[in-house]
């Protein structure tokens, strides 16, 4: 089976093939669905048979975690070798299977949602080819194949975003993110090339085995090779500063929200980072970076969610903020719990999104939560769905979000770095994103959920009331909240309760580069550790990463056990906090909002314009760069370009003139000519 | 190398005798066969059944007075007959008449032999042309265009055999109707390619009902209306020599050649040597006056052979001839291009589908072809 | 085998004196067919120099007939030459009552 | 002298009398069957220098095809007593030309007799065979398969595409040629002055 998880790509490749080529021809929603449906389900199932295969057969008889499946070789040029080939490893396991689970979820919830829409079948078509490209991205072995897949799910978002492209404002928010991602991959693309340079091979094993010998800790070129890559990773995951396309983004169909913008694109960068983790782990200022970029962006989302009343762009920058999350964890090294983040976050945030998606759907393609209000008792699947997965993202034990938002906070808690102040800070900022959390996710639910109903006049004298969804959309729901309440335990939970290290372990070859550690350890004497002295087990995946840069910690670990209950214990807390304060808000005194909105009004103002982000970047970038395009066309293009151009046809024209009165129509001028030419070339030849 | 040279001037010289006799005779064949088709008596009075009326007819050209009109170009007026009459004899000492009794056996007969026929057109056309009558040059004309257009369907059907076969000699070609390589497809591409060379070779000798080049009624007799005595006679000669090639020709690609007919999956060829003496020394080495036998007896049973057959189709010619109304020039035309030409073109992709899909073909000669010494590089 | 000394020379001496003379058609002939029929023996000059040239390369152990095939090539591609001028020609004669190529010179610069 | 060399010297000479014919002869139909003539006789040289396949190649491509059609388009389009010589040509072309070709043929001259090929003389394909013996039994440098073998392994993709070629040929002579006025399907429009006839005379006149 492991040779054959190229199916993978192949099936949803074929669904784009008849979907896109014959969808006008098939005109039958019903065709169209089932196809696009069919071939996500085969993947699934070619990603579960891929995930039993490799855990039962070649986990045992393995050399290294790393199985490559060369399909063919693709770009030979001099001393650069590149094949299409693909990569299964516990890391692309896991992501392989729930890109496509969670995408064969959403396709059925689509079957759905588009059912009234006329670009049917293109929607699938894109859908599928998104999967497709999704694939390729996490299943690559080498960067070039990746980078195919990364530019591919960049492509298919331009087009979904902009699925309704009529609208203006639709195609715009698909432009914004193309624009916005090119950046990204310009940094990507750099990534690459050096990685090129430096191991003469894009190869992600070549590059795991050689990282210890190529890269010299702590020196410059693992920092810039982390930074582009990071660069990368921030366009396409939306971290701040590259942030600003993931909120328009939300003008594509919700299904696209849930599966590209929330489940699984945007966790591409986190994704990469977790695959190239030898290249960040040889550099501890990039994971720094990393970290403060992470926890920045969550902050910072958390904070413009609190005040946004669409309730897509609320899960919007709820998902900027969980992404930021994960990137904290991978900047502290703990590549898996990234991962695991990244998996929960799926489930819960895929969850929210199709259940709002759901609540757009039953109250007639409104958005704004202020018009919302009580719609717990038309909508109960919905709504019981939506609570569980806030429960999850707020993190309340037992639900999903707990096990990995909790693990994030520990992990950075027992930070070990040279810069002494960040564990303390990052947590702190950390564990009040924690909260906010908590808070901006209640106040949407109960705002929507429940209170009073503040539909507009029209929407009542038009539809009376709203409607529940089919089953096609319910049935989605319900899996994913199930799978977001119970995913946690299923994969991980901590030391003190139950111990169950699933998805560690098996993460682990992928994630913990051991032989890296070693070379990387023996590279740096002065600062070495010996191996009594680490810290305890909870704090393995971390110090594996950063064994060397052992300075301290944020807090000392005296009983391990008790210091993380107390932590776990806290965040429940102040999960519990942003939920019922949010309720007796939201819920009991609405009217209050309203005066502190008054109070507040920088504050809230600030929040509710996103930070100015736009409107900076628009002073600071867009307004400049036409400037100097508008200089360009008048002084390079208009003069230099087109004088060149007309310079040369001036050049033609007067040399045509010149040699006119050669060219006399006579056929026999001209053979005389040739026999000239013949007579100079023999000449030249023979006389020498 | 002088005694080659010499055999090859007797056999020429036996040849060309050969041919004037079957010449004359095949002008008195041709009167009375088409006197019987039309019921009436024809010549019959000069000897015996009117068996001396080609000699009385020879003696009668000869002694005719020789006219030679004012304008016309007197070079070319006296050079065409001879172009005309050569070629086909040319044409003649390309063909294999029996097992071992021929002139030359070239490798690339095929190609020399189209060449010939090409070249043979230029004897009508000269005649027309340098007559400068009207008459003559309309003749020439439409012997250009005829004989262009006619060509490639003849070309094509010359192809199907050289396909199946490997080889441009034309005993190489005959040799494939043995028992023992016969193959039941040359039923669907030999068979309909023999009907389309017979027609094509119709066309290209200009006989009726493709004799537009002449054409009594209109051009009054077209590009030879000036001629006269001798010269006159030798397009006869031409026309008669260059059908009887044609059908030696057709002979040799579709009819089996000088072999004798298969009975019950035996061959008649190699009876007779059977029972003239022992087969090996037929192929070996020519010493013994068994060996001189049995090569004359299988000769000459071929030979006979071979005439018989070629007399066969000269007579399918004849009745023809009898038969069938002139074609219009438009007709024959659309006829040569329309037609022949595609149905020629659709033989060849046949019978190029049956050489790759039957590797036995043509005895296996595709196979066996021993490529190996010219590898290049 | 000596014998069969042809000298390859020969060849192109006669292929060299045949090409002028097609030259020399060209520069004092003014019927058109009659300059294409001149160069059409130039490059029956040329096919005699590549035929010849052939057989001087040629050995056993090198049995190459690049030769043969570029003559092979010439005389294809003449013929796909003459269709088209022969064509053009026939087109000049109904046009005009006399052609003659030095009265030709619509395209002149 | 063996018959080859013979036959080669004999070959020669009619090629190089019957080229002057046909630059010399007053009447276009001459000049066409002079360079039959002169083809022929190049034909045989091919099979002197072991090329059989290009021999019967020249006899019906050459002298059997194109030919017949120079003669089908100079017997149509000239009449029989139109006759011309050598006119005076255009200003400096003869003087112009007549020195250039000949330095052309002094140079080629003298190129080939630097090149030293004199020397080596031709091998038949088969060893031991003749031209006489290929007559008769057929057998050696007659043989058409290596052309063939060679044709459609080192050059079969130029062989295809000059299949191509004369398709193309083909239709352009058929649209050069066809005349569309009478088919009532002018390209030119019958409005349209067609006065490139005239003013093309008057400024050769003038």
């Amino acid at each position: 089976m492991l040779d054959l998880v190229w199916l993978a790509i192949a099936f949803p490749l074929i669904g784009v093939l008849i979907n896109g080529l014959f969808g006008r021809v098939i005109r039958s929603k019903l065709i169209s669905g089932i196809i696009g449906c069919t071939a996500l389900g085969l993947s699934f199932a070619v990603a579960v048979l891929t995930w039993l295969d490799y855990t039962y057969q070649f986990w045992t008889t393995r050399d290294g975690p790393y199985y490559e499946v060369v399909l063919w070789p693709w770009m030979y040029i001099g001393n650069l070798k590149i094949d299409a080939g693909l990569l299964v490893d516990p890391l692309s396991i896991v992501m392989f299977l729930f890109v496509t689970g969670v995408s064969f979820l959403i396709h059925i919830y689509s079957t759905g949602y588009m059912a009234h829409d006329e670009g049917y079948s293109r929607f699938f078509t894109y859908l599928n080819l998104f999967v497709a490209m999704m694939l390729i991205l996490v299943l690559g072995n080498n960067g070039a194949v990746m980078f195919v897949g990364w530019e591919g799910v960049g492509l298919c978002s331009y087009l979904l975003i902009g699925f309704w492209y009529k609208d203006m404002y639709n195609a715009n928010c698909g432009m914004k993110a193309f624009v916005v991602n090119r950046i990204g991959d310009f940094g990507v693309l750099l990534g690459l090339f050096m990685l090129f340079t430096y191991f003469g091979s894009l190869n992600f094993t070549t590059i795991f085995k050689e990282a210890g010998s190529v890269l010299e800790p702590g020196s410059w070129i693992p920092l810039a090779i982390a930074l582009f890559l990071f660069l990368g990773a921030t366009g396409k995951s939306a971290q701040f500063p590259l942030h600003i396309w993931l909120p328009d983004a939300m003008a594509g169909p919700t299904p696209v929200s849930a599966l590209i913008h929330a489940a699984t694109m945007v966790t591409a960068g986190v994704y990469m980072v977790a695959r190239l983790n030898p290249i960040f782990n040889a550099s501890p200022t990039a994971g720094f970076v990393v970290a403060l970029v992470g926890c920045f962006t969550a902050f910072m989302a958390a904070t413009v969610a609190m005040t946004q009343n669409d309730i897509k762009k609320v899960l919007a920058y709820s998902t900027v903020s969980q992404l930021g999350y994960m990137f904290l964890a991978c900047g502290v090294g703990a590549y898996w719990v990234a991962i695991f983040h990244v998996v929960t976050h799926a489930f819960f945030k895929a969850c929210l999104f199709l259940g709002s998606g759901s609540v757009i759907h039953g109250m007639h393609e409104e958005q704004d939560t202020r018009y919302m209000g009580a719609l717990a008792k038309f909508m109960p699947w919905t709504y019981f769905t939506f609570l569980a997965s806030t429960i999850a993202i707020a993190g309340i034990i037992p639900f999903a979000g707990f096990f990995s938002k909790d693990e994030i906070l520990w992990q950075v808690a027992i930070w070990q770095t040279r810069f002494g102040w960040a564990p303390t800070m990052l947590w702190i900022v950390a564990a009040l994103t924690a909260l906010m959390t908590a808070f901006y996710m209640g106040r949407v639910t109960w705002k929507t959920f429940q209170g009073q109903q503040r539909w507009t006049p029209e929407f009542v004298e038009k539809h009376k009331h709203p409607h529940e969804s089919g089953a096609a959309m319910v049935m989605p729901l319900v899996v994913l909240s199930a799978l977001a309440v119970v995913a946690g335990f299923l994969l991980f939970t901590p030391p003190w309760l139950g111990n169950n290290t699933t998805l560690k372990d098996f993460l682990a070859p992928s994630t913990a580069n051991a032989q890296y550690v070693k070379t990387h350890a023996a590279a740096e004497p002065g600062q070495h550790q010996p191996e009594h002295e680490l810290p305890a087990p909870g704090a393995e995946a971390a110090s594996a990463g950063h064994a060397g840069e052992h300075h301290a910690a944020f807090i000392s670990l005296g009983n391990v056990t008790a210091t993380e209950i107390a932590f776990a214990a806290f965040s429940v807390l102040l999960a519990l906090i942003g939920l019922l304060v949010s309720r007796q808000i939201f819920v009991n005194q609405p009217k209050a909002t309203e005066a502190w909105k008054k109070h507040w009004a920088p504050a809230y103002q600030f929040s509710l314009n996103k930070w100015f982000f736009d409107e900076l970047y628009h002073r600071v970038i867009v307004v400049p760069g036409t400037a100097v395009a508008y200089a360009c066309w008048r002084f390079f293009d208009l003069r230099i370009v087109d004088g060149i151009v007309n310079g040369t046809a001036w050049i033609v024209g007067v040399t045509g003139h010149l040699v006119r009165p050669l060219q006399t129509g006579f056929v026999r001028n001209y053979a005389l000519y040739l026999l000239l030419g013949v007579v100079i070339l023999l000449i030249f030849n023979l006389v020498k | 190398m002088p005694q080659d040279i010499l055999l090859i001037l007797v056999r020429g010289v036996i040849l060309v005798v050969v041919c004037l006799t079957a010449f004359a005779y095949l002008t008195y064949l041709e009167r009375r066969v088409l006197s019987w088709f039309q019921w009436r008596v024809g010549p019959n009075r000069v000897g015996p059944w009117g068996l001396f009326q080609p000699i009385a007819d020879g003696v009668k050209a000869i002694l005719k007075q020789e006219l030679i009109p004012r304008r016309a170009d007197k070079v070319l007026y006296l050079i065409a007959p001879i172009i005309s009459f050569s070629a086909a004899f040319t044409m003649f000492s390309l063909i294999p008449v029996g097992e071992r009794v021929f002139l030359t056996d070239l490798p690339i007969a095929v190609l020399v032999f189209l060449g010939l026929s090409s070249l043979a057109a230029y004897g009508v056309i000269l005649a027309g042309w340098s007559s400068q009558n009207r008459y003559s040059f309309m003749g020439a004309l439409r012997s250009i265009a005829q004989v262009i257009s006619y060509e490639l369907g003849l070309g094509l059907a010359l192809m199907v055999p050289v396909m199946i076969v490997g080889s441009l000699k034309i005993t190489d070609i005959g040799n494939i109707y043995r028992a023992e390589t016969w193959h039941p497809a040359y039923l669907f591409v030999l068979l309909p390619a023999g009907v389309l060379f017979l027609v094509s070779a119709m066309a290209e000798t200009a006989r009726i009902p493709f004799d537009l080049p002449e054409c009594e009624s209109e051009l009054v007799t077209g590009f030879h209306t000036e001629y006269s005595s001798l010269k006159y006679a030798m397009f006869p000669m031409g026309e008669y020599m260059g059908m009887s090639a044609m059908c030696a020709i057709a002979v040799h690609f579709f009819l089996g050649g000088y072999l004798l007919p298969a009975i019950g999956g035996v061959d008649l060829t190699n009876w007779v040597g059977l029972i003239v003496g022992n087969p090996d020394a037929v192929w070996g080495p020519q010493e013994g006056y068994w060996t001189v036998v049995s090569l004359s007896a299988l000769g000459l049973s071929t030979t006979l052979t071979f005439v018989a057959k070629t007399l066969f189709l000269i007579l399918i010619f004849m009745w023809i001839r009898a038969t069938e109304p002139r074609f219009r020039y438009d007709q024959l035309m659309q006829f040569g291009w329309k037609v022949l030409l595609p149905a020629g073109l659709v033989l060849v992709f046949l019978a190029a589908l049956f050489v790759v899909l039957m590797p036995d073909l043509g005895g296996g000669a595709q196979s066996t072809m021993e490529v190996s010494m010219y590898v290049p590089r | 085998m000596s014998d069969m000394s042809v000298v390859v020379s020969n060849s192109l001496f006669l292929s060299a004196v045949l090409f002028t003379i097609g030259v020399l058609g060209v520069m004092i002939r003014r019927h058109p067919v009659i300059i294409f029929m001149c160069i059409e023996l130039m490059l029956n000059a040329a096919n005699l120099a590549l035929v010849a040239f052939n057989d001087y390369h040629y050995s056993k152990a090198w049995p190459a007939l690049d030769g043969q095939v570029y003559a092979f090539m010439v005389i294809a591609i003449a013929a796909a030459e003459v269709a088209v001028g022969l064509a053009i020609i026939v087109a000049l004669f109904k046009r005009r009552e006399r052609v003659d190529v030095d009265e030709i010179n619509l395209l002149r610069g | 002298m063996s018959i080859e060399l013979i036959g080669w010297w004999l070959m020669a000479a009619i090629a190089v009398v019957s080229a002057i014919g046909m630059l010399s002869a007053r009447n276009p139909v001459h000049s066409v069957l002079w360079l039959v003539v002169n083809f022929t006789s190049l034909a045989v040289i091919y099979l002197i220098h072991s090329a059989p396949v290009l021999f019967a190649i020249q006899l019906i491509v050459y002298a059997g095809a194109i030919m017949v059609l120079f003669l089908f388009v100079v017997m149509f389009f000239m009449s029989p007593q139109a006759r011309q010589w050598l006119r005076p040509a255009l200003k400096g072309q003869l003087v112009l030309g007549g020195i250039l070709v000949v330095a052309f043929l002094l140079l080629i001259i003298w190129g080939v007799g630097a090149s030293g090929m004199g020397i080596v003389f031709n091998t038949p394909l088969i060893e031991g065979a003749s031209l006489a013996t290929d007559l008769t039994a057929g057998a050696g440098m007659g043989d058409p398969r290596p052309l063939g073998w060679w044709l459609f392994s080192n050059h079969v993709l130029p062989f295809e595409l000059t299949s191509l070629l004369l398709l193309i040929a083909m239709i352009g002579a058929l649209m050069v040629a066809r005349d569309l006025k009478s088919e009532g399907r002018a390209i030119v429009p019958e409005t349209a002055p067609v006065v490139s006839d005239e003013d093309d005379e008057q400024e050769v006149l003038a």
